[in-house]
């Protein structure tokens, strides 16, 4: 097999404009939220000011090896993601990397930085961090599963793993999207993405004062900064993924954009009215309510 | 009560199968061919007549053998059993009255007669009635007597051993004399048979009985004496 | 104030922290020193800001946009930090927010009077935010006492203690004039004045004496990576 | 006739089996064993019994060429002879189980002689 | 030759002889009670081997010079000349055990010994009826004098009960003996067969009934029964042996003997009673404590058995000597070899028996003779199991395959209990000598037995267990033990190399991975065992290599026989290495007991499939026809189940892995797990799918596998023990191959044997890693450690290596697996399982995440600060799994591609598409090196610049935390690790419980209750037990006058 080196800065190129619209979307949809409740919201390049700041810092410390890795994996696995799953549908420049693996790849991808951070985590010996790791591992365990039926759904729906030919199939108009062939697959993954989204109200593995802020207690300046790049990127490339799999995917940055923005209002919307649950509890809520819907959205399609 | 109450249903069980048992009795009209053999050949082939001893001694003889063995094993167990137990020499007597003159004399007397009608029974087995069991209950019966008479006797168990044990081994012996010269093991044909219903006749028949009296009254004196003296000791 | 420095604890170190003797799982016996060997007892340093100064300049025009406030009141003006959040005041704006660990925070806001006791939290939260980093000091009670100037256990002067930056008094200041203080020290960040840190670190042994003075259990290494 | 011989003999036996089940003392036990064993042996006897004919001796009251008509049959009478003598046997050595149990337990009651047990 | 009634005449002249002697010479005395005994032993023999080697005909003896009907005569054959060699021999050796009580009561006690031996072969010889009634009396009042040889008090009562019964039972036997020969008009057992009037039932039948019931009394028919335990339990053991071994051989004989007269109409009654016994004496000895005791209701148990065979005897036709002989001669060596061995054991509960592990020697007896009992290869009693399992198959009895079956596993069940005491308990204080005379006795019989299965196998149809190379490789290293343990593992791994090099031409690509892992993977593991092979180590390499053994028979297996036989060596093999864990009893014992249920599993399996003895190839269960097949397949999917500890057949694993030692582990878990997927793998590759009232079993097996994810997965996340997380991990991931099978699709197989290849690699590895850890801190209790990333960082790194490859994280090879794994449930329409083991799947992440973290991250304890990393060789072999991982990560096609050539022989459809690296499926694709290169380009470049953003950081030390401006005070406070996922714990509430432990708990209670409640029956008073023995008399009289005209 010969690779096209041309990839390469087509692959940065598919990173940089999703890294910058993460940071924007992320102050976007904050500063909404802010006007909810009328106030004026941070700035809308307010992110990019802490990346500065955050790599700008003269001091750091390090607990180990471990501590480094931590944010390098959480980074490779946002990284990685963002570049296994093809961005634009029929545009070959930005396919990125999808030709390595197919859906099963991401899916498992997703582990990855998880693992990572757990793991820097735990390397900083601070209890908070290690509740929150539980926390964490605990309530994404449970908020996988429903995603883990849809995707099969919908692979069982069009017979295929690969996400260029999913997105294929959902060609031709909001009919024929996942959205309204295979509904239960979508309230499924979606009851998933509001899971995996760290909002409201499945963000007490987060919970700030209680056990502040969970597994990045630890973590500061340039560590911090990787972290928050990847909080840019990680988000949106799991909702490129649901974007493909249930929305019909994107044809140009255009609708790519819109359609990423819609979806992260889903989860900054139900943020905003549901108070927090508790771990056990948000566990129970999606073994009682998403996987059934999961499980019928297999056993129906 | 219970156990009166199931002791008799399980009797009452066996009962029944008894009554079957009895109930479907046929007795034999004939002589069945084993019986018959023994009717038409005893006389002939071993000389003896007395059936029931040509039977006990030659025949089956192995079951005899066998028979005198348990004896043996009896004495020797009830030795066995009774000797932890058994005191020093003379601790006994406590208690009991020494016997009278008449009862004295009066055994003193019987004793030889009991002896030797105890070995004419056993040297007569193979002619009349008796045998060398009876022979040797009766033997034994003497014993019995000087017990009796007093209580605090005291028998040579050697010499009773010495008895007992060469007259098995002598009966082993002629058991293998048998096999050697005769038809088989026990084979009582290695002597001569003799003239018809004479003393001196049926091969070793007598002979046999005769260590088999020996034994068997050597055996019953082991134990009557091992019983006594572990009884004199309370 | 007392004549001579004594630096030893005068109140007995907690039994945890003494030098144990230690077996291990192969019936090694060994001593644990905690102070030595759970605590990192390196000294702070002076670090500069970049060769080059336009850089630096971003560096500290970024740093001044994105203020993290370190959540912690340590008295009675905290109260008046809360309203900060709200729709009225909506500090948000300013690129000020509220960090609940000091490792991501790099300002500290000593709101009102600082007790000793709290002054040793005080010392260890701050020495554990990195460098670049910016205290305020709120209310009159941390210029020269206040109203508790002659308290036997509060400390008078803050910057005896720590660098302090920007001061706001008033007893207590409105919030309003705590947003003030704030961007006061934006300019100060932005003049490439905010190096409180590396004064700490310069003057590390006249702060940590001080610190000892009026700290008498003193019961952690001298500075609190 | 036969039929009573063994009528009496398995009800000897059976008197004895109830009287063995039934009676706590092991002296009793014994004895109830032999009342039983003697009943087997008069069954053993009875069924060589025939009807009109004597004992197996050769003499001169039987003729050995009239032998098969004139006598019963020989064998069970050589049986029981057996069983008697092994039955002595079982019972000298019950007997002196008997006293051996006595002289350590100082009881005849066969129910306290259960430490081996389950 | 000698006439064979020179052994009754020696006997008799002995113990006549002795008489003779004078009373103190005891020494000559019992020199020329061991003469006879040997010479009627010698004479047995001779007799024996005349008509084994020379071929001789049986003879008729005649005794009194008359024809048989007549006079009494005696039979010597094949079967009698082995009896009598036996009865001769244990009264022999047991003479030499007994020597110090003989000596003690003098010549008396010695004519007993003799006349009970002689008695005992007078009553295999004897061909009349009333000859075998008077030597029966002989043996009961030899019986009576024998009892009293013990120390024990409480003897005495116990021969009164025996005789009291056996008044009854002669009684029985005299009216029984005198009424047949009123019938038959003769008392030679021969002539009464020929004779119409007794088969013909009425009142003959009665009589005969009676004196079957009366013989069959003399074999301890449970319950009447309580009589011959006391006996068992208060003789001396030498006496015990006779009375067991001897005693209960002669009376099976002359059941045997005598049935024939009745005819066939009282064969069922026969099995009737053995079966009942067999399985009612074994179940009772559950509950038993004392070992003498324990003994007898083994004995007892056994006889029934073998008495059930003698009912059987017309099923078996001409291979019934070998099968009851197979089965007499095991319980008679063994049982014999076990009461003399219990006179070197002071106390009499089952620790006491830890006295032995002073002599290895005397445990490698003990083993045997526990094995032979188990009926495991290569002894006598497994050749007969199967024989007899096959022919009641054959003959449409499943129901006494059954019986036997659960019997003989409640027998396994105790043995093993005791056996595992013994081993484990502490010895006991106070060394006393062990004579070297009894000792030899012991090893001798140990020697014999397998000699004896040496014979049995020759004579097996079926192949000879003994003959196998890896056997006897493996048993040579018993022979190795005094070597010393590193000179014997490099031996262990040159055999296991060289085993896999010559039989690499003739593998299959399927026997070949497994193979691979078997010997080769083995050999890695044994690199490990150099850490710990100070001394000796006596006991490992036999046990390790027998495993081995078992499993290199098991994959190159031909046909049915070779298959079991391996499948139960490599069961005690693997019992034997994990008994020698410090904790491990229970859990060898449950794991025993499962495993031997399984294989008896097997066992009915394969007999059903076999239909006729016939010696079955394995390839023959294609051909197995409709209405067995789906039963065959369910009986041997239950046994492979327990193997890889499927759902509900779970619960022995996790203990039995987390207590075995550090570099057994492995060995069980990454290796012995495989065995049973290899039985699975075959199972459905030659049956295919089946099904049972319309129930897919394929669909059952997929439920199965889901169910043990799930439920390994789950259990595991809750443990806060190290080995037993991986353990019960190890059950999830077996559950995933299995489910993968049960798929039966191309790429499920695959996948299967994907996770063959991965688990093993990852298991092993993880579980060296944590018994290195393990073995510096002394604890397996992960919330014990912590912080160990610096000081081990070695085995942190292959366990970080180990959990990413294991989780299926992208990019190492555990994802090649899930990959396989998605893309073939995708081809199944079984959807719902599908949902299940979905639910397993990122359940994974928890338990993995808390094993690193609580062992190497976190907080550093104080007792922990001075440990060094773990040992050489036990790094060695991770580093070089982890090469492998990341090797297999990159190019799965070395190993897969073959395999997936040789499942396509199977399952056409669904291949794998290997297009240059490229892997493609009907759905997906995967192209390992480029997500390998694209990962690590991103990684590295993103580490590089953090590494330089950080260039100046500051290392702190582990209290340098943040802790709401306090400061934590110790490590173990601080530490964040016990009861890690609680929030997760009570999310899923009742889902946690261990509900299977409890199910088995309950069922082992209920037996255990059982078998203690129901023993009370056994009162202990004599009285009782006539009544009993009368009772058993009336029931089966009216049961059999019922059955019969």
């Amino acid at each position: 097999m010969t690779f096209e080196w041309i990839k390469i800065p087509q692959s940065l190129l598919t990173l940089f404009i999703v890294l910058n619209y993460g940071l924007l979307l992320t102050a976007l949809v904050q500063k909404i939220a802010a006007r909810a409740g009328r106030r004026h919201g941070i700035p809308i390049w307010q992110n990019y000011v802490d990346l500065l700041k955050n790599y700008g810092l003269r001091t750091n410390i390090t607990h180990g090896v471990m501590y480094y890795l931590g944010p390098v994996f959480r980074l490779s696995g946002g990284v990685g993601l963002l570049l296994f799953v093809p961005t634009i549908y029929g545009s070959e420049m930005f396919s990125n990397l999808s030709f390595a693996g197919d859906l099963i790849l991401a899916l498992y991808f997703i582990f990855f930085g998880t693992l990572g951070m757990a793991l820097g985590a735990g390397e900083s010996g601070h209890p908070h961090a290690a509740i929150g790791v539980s926390r964490g591992l605990s309530q994404v365990t449970a908020a996988e599963l429903p995603l883990a039926l849809a995707v099969f759904s919908v692979a069982l729906q069009y017979h295929t793993l690969s996400v260029t030919d999913i997105v294929a199939a959902q060609q031709g108009g909001v009919a024929h999207w996942t959205l309204v062939t295979n509904p239960l697959a979508v309230v499924a993954g979606m009851f998933s993405f509001l899971g995996s989204m760290m909002r409201s109200p499945f963000d007490v593995v987060l919970a700030p004062q209680e056990i502040p802020i969970g597994p990045p207690t630890e973590y500061h300046s340039s560590y911090l900064a990787l972290m928050q790049t990847n909080r840019a990127i990680f988000p949106v490339a799991k909702m490129v993924i649901y974007m493909n799999l249930f929305f019909g995917g994107a044809s140009s940055w255009a609708e790519f954009c819109l359609k990423i923005f819609l979806i992260y209002m889903v989860s900054a919307l139900v943020g905003v009215v549901f108070p927090r649950f508790r771990v056990e509890q948000s566990i129970r809520w999606f073994l009682t309510w998403a996987v059934p819907v999961g499980v019928a959205a297999i056993l129906l399609v | 009560m219970v156990r009166h109450l199931a002791a008799g249903l399980l009797t009452i069980g066996l009962a029944l199968a008894f009554a079957a048992l009895v109930l479907g009795y046929q007795p034999d009209a004939e002589l069945n061919r084993t019986a018959l053999y023994y009717a038409e050949n005893t006389a002939k082939d071993l000389g003896s007549q007395n059936i029931v001893t040509a039977i006990v001694v030659t025949y089956r003889g192995l079951d005899t053998l066998g028979e005198v063995t348990v004896l043996f094993l009896a004495a020797a167990i009830v030795g066995l059993i009774l000797a932890p137990g058994r005191g020093a020499e003379g601790a006994g007597r406590r208690g009991a009255p020494p016997p009278g003159e008449l009862l004295t004399t009066g055994s003193r007397m019987l004793t030889p007669l009991i002896l030797i009608t105890g070995i004419y029974v056993f040297v007569n087995g193979h002619l009349t009635p008796g045998g060398g069991f009876q022979g040797g209950a009766i033997l034994a019966s003497a014993a019995l007597l000087v017990l009796l008479a007093d209580p605090g006797h005291r028998f040579a168990h050697r010499t009773i051993e010495t008895i007992e044990g060469v007259s098995g081994v002598a009966y082993v012996a002629v058991g293998l004399l048998g096999l050697a010269f005769a038809g088989g093991f026990l084979d009582n044909r290695f002597l001569p048979t003799g003239r018809f219903g004479a003393l001196l006749s049926a091969g070793a028949i007598p002979v046999i009985y005769t260590l088999i009296g020996l034994k068997v009254g050597a055996e019953f004196a082991s134990i009557l004496a091992n019983l006594t003296e572990t009884e004199e000791r309370r | 104030m007392q004549q001579d420095d004594v630096v030893e604890p005068r109140v007995p170190v907690k039994d945890e922290l003494k030098k144990r003797t230690v077996k291990g799982p192969d019936g090694f016996e060994f001593e644990v020193d905690p102070i030595h060997d759970y605590y990192c007892d390196a000294r702070p340093e002076v670090r500069p800001g970049s060769y080059l100064k336009i850089v630096e300049d971003l560096f500290n025009w970024a740093r001044s946009e994105s203020l993290w406030i370190l959540g912690f009141g340590t008295g009675c003006g905290a109260i008046e930090m809360r309203p900060l959040m709200t729709p009225r005041f909506d500090a948000y704006r300013y690129g000020i927010q509220w960090r609940p660990t000091p490792r991501q925070a790099n300002l500290f806001v000593i709101s009102g009077y600082l007790s000793v006791k709290t002054l040793k939290r005080v010392i260890r939260s701050y020495e554990q935010m990195q460098n670049p980093k910016y205290v305020v000091g709120l209310g009159s009670c941390t210029v020269n006492g206040g109203m508790y100037w002659d308290s036997y256990n509060t400390i008078k002067k803050l910057d005896e203690y720590l660098p302090v930056d920007v001061y706001v008094t008033g007893c207590m200041p409105r919030p309003e004039a705590l947003l003030a203080g704030f961007e006061e020290l934006k300019r100060i960040i932005r003049a490439g004045k905010g190096e409180g840190a590396n004064l700490y670190a310069k003057n590390f042994d006249w702060y940590k004496a001080n610190q000892k003075r009026v700290i008498h259990d003193w019961d952690m290494p001298d500075y609190n990576w | 006739m036969i039929t009573l011989s063994l009528a009496v003999g398995f009800a000897l036996v059976l008197a004895g089996l109830y009287g063995a089940l039934t009676n706590r003392n092991i002296l009793r036990m014994i004895v109830s064993f032999t009342v039983a064993d003697t009943g087997v042996n008069i069954v053993l006897v009875a069924v060589g019994w025939m009807r009109g004919r004597t004992a197996p001796i050769l003499d001169d009251a039987v003729p050995i060429a009239e032998a098969a008509q004139r006598i019963i049959d020989p064998l069970p009478q050589a049986l029981v002879l057996t069983a008697i003598v092994i039955g002595l046997g079982v019972t000298a050595l019950m007997l002196a189980y008997a006293y051996r149990l006595y002289s350590t337990a100082g009881t005849l009651d066969v129910s306290k002689f259960t430490e081996l047990k389950w | 030759m000698v006439s064979p009634l020179f052994i009754l005449a020696i006997g008799l002249g002995a113990a006549f002889g002795v008489g003779l002697l004078d009373a103190r010479s005891r020494g000559l005395a019992f020199a020329i009670t061991l003469a006879g005994l040997a010479a009627m032993s010698a004479i047995g023999a001779e007799w024996l081997w005349a008509f084994v080697v020379d071929g001789v005909q049986p003879i008729m003896v005649m005794t009194a010079g008359a024809p048989p009907p007549f006079a009494i005569n005696l039979r010597m054959g094949p079967a009698e000349a082995a009896l009598v060699a036996i009865i001769c021999l244990t009264g022999l050796l047991s003479a030499i055990q007994m020597r110090e009580a003989l000596l003690r009561l003098g010549r008396r006690a010695m004519a007993v010994l003799s006349i009970a031996v002689m008695a005992l072969s007078g009553i295999v010889l004897t061909r009349d009826v009333f000859n075998l009634f008077v030597f029966f009396e002989l043996v009961v009042i030899a019986t009576g004098g024998l009892v009293l040889l013990s120390d024990d008090p409480r003897a005495t009562a116990a021969g009164f009960k025996y005789l009291v019964v056996s008044q009854v039972a002669s009684m029985l036997m005299l009216i029984g003996i005198v009424f047949v020969y009123h019938a038959g008009g003769s008392l030679n057992v021969d002539d009464l067969i020929g004779s119409p009037a007794v088969a013909a039932g009425g009142a003959a039948g009665l009589a005969f009934l009676l004196l079957m019931i009366a013989l069959v009394l003399e074999t301890k028919p449970f319950p009447a029964n309580g009589w011959a335990l006391d006996v068992y339990e208060a003789a001396h053991p030498g006496f015990g042996a006779i009375f067991s071994a001897a005693s209960a051989s002669a009376a099976l004989y002359a059941v045997d003997k005598v049935v024939g007269v009745g005819g066939a109409a009282f064969l069922p009654m026969l099995t009737a009673i053995g079966l009942v016994t067999f399985v009612g004496a074994n179940l009772l000895a559950l509950s038993q404590t004392v070992d003498r005791r324990l003994l007898g209701y083994s004995s007892v148990a056994q006889v029934g058995l073998v008495l059930a065979v003698i009912g059987l005897r017309d099923l078996l036709g001409e291979r019934y000597l070998m099968v009851a002989g197979g089965l007499l001669v095991a319980h008679a060596v063994a049982k014999a070899g076990l009461f003399w061995l219990s006179e070197l054991v002071a106390g009499r509960d089952f620790a006491a028996w830890a006295a032995l592990r002073r002599r290895p020697i005397l445990i490698f007896a003990f083993a045997t003779f526990v094995a032979m009992l188990a009926g495991l290869p290569p002894f006598p009693g497994f050749y007969a199991k199967w024989e007899l399992t096959h022919a009641l198959m054959a003959q449409g009895r499943p129901e006494l395959v059954a019986a036997i079956l659960v019997g003989a596993l409640f027998e396994a069940g105790y043995l093993f209990r005791w056996f595992g005491r013994a081993l484990k308990a502490t010895p006991p204080e106070g060394v006393s000598d062990l004579p070297v005379s009894k000792v030899g006795v012991v090893v001798l019989t140990a020697l014999g037995g397998w000699v004896l299965g040496e014979v049995w196998g020759a004579a097996s149809p079926y192949g000879d267990v003994l003959g196998a190379t890896p056997l006897l490789v493996a048993l040579a290293f018993l022979a190795l033990e005094p070597l010393s343990a590193r000179i014997k593992n490099t031996l262990a791994i040159v055999v296991l190399v060289a085993a896999f090099a010559s039989g690499w031409p003739h593998f299959d690509p399927l026997q070949l991975i497994f193979a691979a892992i078997v010997l080769l993977g083995g050999a890695v593991i044994f690199v490990a065992s150099y850490a710990f092979a100070d001394g000796r180590r006596t006991g490992f390499y036999p046990s390790a290599m027998l495993m081995y053994a078992g499993l290199a028979m098991l994959i190159v297996a031909k046909d049915t026989f070779g298959f079991f036989a391996a499948w139960e060596v490599l069961t005690i093999g693997s019992y034997f290495l994990i008994l020698r864990g410090k904790q491990s009893e229970p859990h060898a014992l449950s794991y025993v007991v499962f495993s031997l249920g399984g294989a008896f599993a097997i066992l009915a399996g394969f007999a059903l499939a076999a239909e006729t003895t016939a010696l079955f190839p394995i390839a023959g269960l294609k051909q197995v026809a409709a209405p067995f097949a789906p039963w065959v397949f369910v009986l041997l999917a239950v046994g492979f189940m327990t193997k890889t500890a499927s759902i509900g057949l779970h619960i022995w694993l996790p203990g039995a892995h987390a207590e075995a030692e550090t570099d057994v582990s492995p060995m069980v878990s990454g290796i012995l797990l495989k065995a049973g997927l290899f039985g699975l793998f075959m199972l459905l590759m030659q049956m295919g799918r089946q099904s049972l009232y319309g129930v897919d079993l394929t669909l059952v097996l997929l439920w199965i596998g889901a169910a043990s994810a799930l439920l390994g997965n789950l259990m595991a996340v809750f443990q806060e023990d190290a080995k037993r997380l991986l353990a019960y991990s190890s059950i999830g991931q077996m559950g995933y191959a299995v489910f993968g099978l049960a798929l039966m699709n191309h790429l499920g197989w695959l996948m299967a044997l994907m996770f063959v290849i991965n688990h093993y690699i990852y298991k092993s590895s993880l579980f060296l890693s944590v018994g290195g850890v393990y073995k510096r801190t002394g604890t397996r209790e992960m919330y014990r450690m912590g912080g160990l990333i610096t000081l081990m960082p070695l085995t942190f790194f292959a366990v970080l290596v180990g959990i990413v490859a294991m989780s299926g994280v992208p990019p190492l090879s555990g994802f090649g697996g899930r990959w396989i794994f998605y893309n073939a449930i995708l081809d199944t329409p079984a959807r719902l399982p599908m949902v299940v083991i979905f639910l397993s799947g990122p359940i994974a992440f928890l338990y993995l995440f808390r094993l690193i973290h609580t062992i190497f991250l976190g907080q550093l304890k104080d007792e922990h600060r001075r440990i060094r990393e773990a040992p050489i060789w036990l790094i060695a072999p991770q580093m070089l799994y982890v090469a492998f991982l990341i090797g297999f990560a990159l190019f799965p096609g070395l190993a897969l591609r073959k395999v997936d050539a040789f499942i396509s022989r199977f399952i056409p459809e669904h291949a794998l598409n290997w297009d240059g690296l490229t892997i493609t499926s009907a759905y997906g694709y995967w192209n390992p090196v480029s997500i390998m290169i694209v990962i690590v380009v991103i990684f590295v470049t993103l580490l590089a610049w953090l590494v330089f953003l950080n260039r100046r950081a500051q290392m702190v030390k582990q209290f340098n935390i943040v802790f709401a401006a306090e400061r934590p005070y110790r490590p173990e406070t601080t530490h964040f690790a016990w009861n890690f996922f609680a929030p997760y714990r009570r999310a899923l509430g009742p889902l946690t419980e261990p509900y299977f432990e409890r199910f088995w708990q309950a069922q082992t209670d209920a037996l255990h209750g059982w078998a203690g409640f129901a023993r009370r029956f056994y009162t202990g008073d004599g009285q009782v037990y006539a009544f009993q023995v009368v009772g058993f008399v009336v029931i089966v009289c009216w049961a059999a006058m019922g059955m019969t005209p």
